[in-house]
């Protein structure tokens, strides 16, 4: 594939992801970008295994990623299909991968910034034709206006990235000294606590911080799985909520 | 309830409902934007009620423009909110006495709650779970990973928005109300958290790599560090770092960036002074 | 041992431990039927360790079978001893004996049926002897008369299925398909949910749901064995007891 | 209390007791019948104290009548109601002014709770722990297992129906009443629910097997299903079967027999079609 | 090193730790005194590693000592500092080494009880000193005064015990046959049971017996570490402290 | 409060504390006896505020007489009741109306409670974890594991100390007194116990070797004991050994001398018989 069609390829997937496909499916594909990027890109750059692999090591930093209110802390369309394909292009070792796609997913909140004050251009647009009562006109604002935009603030950063940035990067990278690819698999392997981190400001509550310490026992000390975790979490949950009701009535 | 007898009453069928179901959970966040959120995306998925309720141009018009109003929930929990709005605006078609600000008031009532319930669910939970097993596998070079993940994290999102919409249209605004004014929905939350904070606590053991490289030489031994705290407690240092995080983002109240930006200077500075590795 | 004599002597342990067992042994030796029968036959059959191993198989369906108020899910005396016998006798493989025996559990409630409905007669005549006055008369229809049915639905149909049976299922077994015993002993693994299901039922109460899942993880992916389990879950038991109580008052 | 002055009080020796005791842990269903159950052992057991404490024929009659009436518990834990007969029918002996038909009474109220108490215990916990050591010997041919079995199962029977008969023997039918009315008795059963769910829950996962036997290939390479669900949650099949033999008994109302039909068509049907194995 | 400048060394560190030491050490120099001493007389013995495990074992016999109002179950001065020389220096194994050191710290509650008795002269001297207003005298009885008496119950039975004794258990020892070296170490590890029974008596409350057994199953099943066990102990109890709490509110 | 207007009020300077607090942990039990305990201990410590405080040569020598008194409690929590007492000792130098009795009212009552606590936390708690990673540490060879454990040991003793030093300075007799009367430390002692308790189940499964030697012939195959028993619960023998000890000790109120001869003779007899082994 020309470097030209892989470019498009992905610039066109992570703009589809970030803004265009259906609500149902981007619950999976966007907060899950960079696992979902795994297969997508592998099968793209023809190594499916190697793809896995950058994918889920990228998505383990954002396994708590929050995002309530309509904020967004890091943007995963670019942190995980831009990011794993960049990644792949220059052939890094998985847990680098990660530090490559970190900051891509940091600088797409420019984008979905940008996007998120244009759009409401299109919302105005809508109210004329409610006012109108044209119904169409207020559906073609939603689905199709509304697509203008991210074109600019997603595709077009996505396509320059790996049309320019990769060579750029390869060459960059011959210069890097060990110990630097050294450092980016450290960062990489502590960038998971900012996802986890989020996550538990997100649920924290001192008089249950304890639960914090059992789940951690069980995965450290006797490698029990989070499936495991949370059956054993949901027990406890069920149980304590069932013996309180019964303190109320 | 109205007494229009005589006059037919107006009803929605299941497909005009099902259409409104599947437009909200498709195009929701379509034009998603600062200033009315998901309004328009709420807007769309209205169309198919007001088209199906209304004849005059008049209550079309105020139709549509009522529901272009800000708003803003987890969709896939906030699709019972769509359901009961279609209930309201079916009661408002047929009872004209009806004032249809309501119809916005328990919207915006709503969308909190669903919001907060959702989110912890959604995001804190299931995701979380779901790519648990999802990494798991891919790591291993298993394409069954993002697939499973895929399926799994569709089929709740339609499935559980499904129920909860026709849920929320046969029951109207009065047992959402109940709901809210009982306690079942901290008692909920409460449950989630204590599932979810064990969830958080295994996490950081199993997803957090943290190791020192430092060793010592006390006399003609050399004494590695890492083994020892593995010893000691393991993982340790993961649980050093999840609670740096936790540190910089709760309680100093630093952006996300910010802490991205600790943590690289950590990881630098810390293999650089050969004390992680 | 001829087979005359092995049949007589099966026959006679299966109605012995059906009937005329003391009831304080009648506890460890009838609802552990086929356990001990694996040492008991293992020994008439001159081979322990085979015995004790497909004994100790069958037993595992039982392991939850609750017999409450008179009512019997499964005839004991027969899966246990007759069970084990017949297996044994014909050289079954551990896991598929579970198969021959769990069906002739299931008969064996003809068996207990039949004499839970005969022995009535015995009480009648006891009352009889209890009006005049005559003790003795009331003992022997407890001691000696309610053997007398016992013997025809339990010895008889025991001696049989030995005597005659047994070489009907080894020519019969020559002829079945490998898949057949697969399947055998695939049924045989699952066979164990009927007794656990059974004990389940009789235990479940919605709000302690969470203490059986709990113990599922503790077996599944910590390997504690069942006497830990009773252990941990006597303490949570006490505790929580004590809890309540002192709500109480 | 009677005050027969003069006349000497007819009381059971210590030997007349044993042999009430033991006539009943050894024959209470020897002549089990769906009449009267275990009314017949019942009155073998109580022929020792009517012989001892009455000499009227009249009375003997009576007595021998009054206890073959219908009679079913936990043979263990019923021992105590025989104990507290034997204090009841001194007390009748003693007490020409006491109605005997109140030593029916108590028997029948209180040979329920008896039978819960002890089903629970004997049956759900000390046989399924016991057999779980006994197994876990036995099958790795050790002889040990049946007979540890034996001799720990044949001590509780033994020891604890000797400990309640003399129990019940001295405390009279008060004491008994006692514990009925105070909660104690809902307690325990309660605790005991918790720890026997535990145990269920652990049985299900070491005694039930079950695997499948898919195989996926997926391009070049061959997935197996088994490891993959080893690796996401270990025993989810048995937990399965469980479950589906849970629902059909409980739920559905199945008998035992119906159940032991669906595995064997589930194993089969399963073997055949490859899922199991 | 001479065998008169060793022992010496003993007796001034038993001594010191003893009686002389500050406060604020002696609770880790004096309750973990063998652990402290096998690495001291291991530097002393020119032999640290033999040291350290001959302290190791010998301090989990006193791993649940609590000596609380004045009361001294057993001394750890002698059983720590002398116990470990004195094992050391007749080169036993570290599992009998404790059956050594443990009659010591017995024995050593003469010497504890010798000089609390004789101490108290000083107060009364101390008193005299503040009717006077003496400052410096009441420091002297506290500083100076004390450490006479400590002399003569210390030092000189501990540098006796190093000088004469170590001579005389290395001849006896070459009497003792095997099984009487088997029973040591056996006894060896039996006698932790003292210092945890010790530790448990002063816990003790009925309604919280359930933990015992629940971080036994955690060690003995689980292999979970003390740590380990100690922060599923304190989730556990600040999470019943919180319940308790609103419950009382 | 004095209202010596005028009179400048006298102040212990921090340097006064430090040495207050210095000279207490350091020489509390320099004198150790069974007279008065900690007393002359105590005294020394209150030279330093007594010399800086009075002037007049009476009230030096009733201060100084005054803190012989008998003491006793836990050194490194009780550093708080030293605070105390130079808060009080302050306001008596400085308000002539003040009862100098209530500075040993003060001490005698709070040094029980103190001494509770103290001993669970610091002998209890902290010494046994500690003593666990240096054992464990020690027994492999490493010396680090006596070092960290002094360290550690030691930062906790001269910090906890420091900090609490200063706040019973600060706080005076009032805050402490609310401490107690209040429930919180019933329910820190409880939280600890619960804690403590598990600790000292591990530390029994994990220090306590108990194993039987015994081996059985059944018919040609020999049977060892110990393996089934680890089979069946393991570290049976090692709760047995623990119970053994506790018994004697709790309900036969033996000393531990005693029990210390108790467990050499099972040691001793046990080998001999081939028991244990
Ligand atoms: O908080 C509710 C809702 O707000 C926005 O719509 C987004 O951030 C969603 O992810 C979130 O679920
Ligand atoms: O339920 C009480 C009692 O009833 C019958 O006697 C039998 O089923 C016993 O096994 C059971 O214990
Ligand atoms: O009990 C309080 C206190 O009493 C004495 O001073 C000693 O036994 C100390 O170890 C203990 O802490």
């Amino acid at each position: 594939m020309s470097l030209f069609f892989t470019a498009f390829l992905v610039a066109l997937i992570t703009w589809f992801v970030a803004t265009a496909m259906p609500m149902f499916l981007r619950w999976s594909c966007y907060f899950g970008g960079p696992l979902v990027a795994g297969l997508v890109m592998g099968l793209i750059f023809g190594d499916v295994t190697y793809g896995l692999k950058v994918g889920a090591t990228i998505q383990m930093a954002y396994f708590g990623l929050i995002a309530v209110g309509g904020a967004l802390p890091s943007d995963l369309a670019l942190a995980g299909y831009l990011g794993t394909a960049l990644a792949m292009s220059v052939g890094l070792e998985p847990s680098a991968a990660l530090t490559v796609a970190v900051p891509l997913g940091a600088l797409g909140l420019l984008c979905f910034n940008a996007r998120m004050t244009l759009n409401a251009v299109w919302v105005h647009k809508a109210e004329t034709y409610a006012k109108e009562g044209n119904i169409r006109g207020v559906k073609a604002m939603n689905l199709f206006a509304s697509q203008l935009f991210p074109i600019l603030t997603y595709f077009i950063p996505s396509f320059i990235t790996i049309y320019v940035g990769s060579q750029g990067l390869v060459k960059f990278l011959a210069y890097v000294p060990d110990v630097f690819v050294k450092a980016l698999s450290v960062t990489g392997g502590l960038i998971p606590a900012l996802g986890i981190g989020m996550l538990l400001s997100y649920l924290w509550k001192k008089e249950y911080a304890p639960f914090l310490f059992i789940g951690f026992i069980l995965s450290a000390y006797l490698k029990i799985n989070i499936i495991g975790i949370a059956v054993l979490g949901a027990s406890a949950a069920i149980f304590f909520a069932f013996q309180k009701e019964k303190e109320v009535v | 309830m109205s007494e229009q007898v005589g006059k037919q009453k107006k009803k929605l069928t299941r497909k005009q409902l099902i259409k409104t179901w599947l437009t909200w959970i498709s195009f929701a966040q379509m034009n998603y934007n600062f200033e009315r959120l998901q309004g328009l995306g709420y807007c769309h998925a209205m169309t198919h009620p007001i088209k199906a309720l209304y004849e005059k141009s008049e209550d079309i018009k105020s139709a549509l423009s009522r529901h272009l109003i800000f708003f803003n929930t987890e969709s896939t929990w906030g699709s019972m909110i769509v359901g009961i709005t279609c209930a309201l605006e079916e009661e408002n078609a047929n009872n004209p006495d009806m004032d249809p600000s309501i119809i916005n008031n328990v919207k915006t009532s709503l969308m909190g709650p669903m919001a907060g319930i959702g989110d912890s669910i959604t995001q804190g939970l299931v995701k979380v779970v779901l790519l648990a097993i999802g990494i798991d596998l891919a790591i291993q070079g298993n394409a069954l990973g993002p697939i499973l993940y895929v399926l799994l994290f569709t089929l709740y999102t339609v499935g559980l928005s499904y129920i909860l919409f026709f849920q929320g249209y046969k029951m109207g605004k009065s047992a959402i109300i109940n709901l809210l004014s009982s306690n079942v929905i901290d008692k909920a939350t409460d449950a989630l958290k204590i599932m979810s904070l064990m969830i958080v606590g295994g996490l950081s053991a199993s997803m957090i790599r943290a190791k020192s490289a430092l060793v010592f030489t006390l006399g003609k031994t050399v004494v590695e560090i890492q083994p020892i705290l593995d010893n000691i407690f393991p993982k340790l240092l993961s649980l050093g770092a999840l609670f740096l995080a936790f540190y910089l983002l709760k309680k100093k109240e630093k952006s996300p960036t910010y802490v991205l930006g600790v943590l690289f200077v950590v990881g630098f500075v810390g293999t650089f002074l050969k004390v992680l590795g």
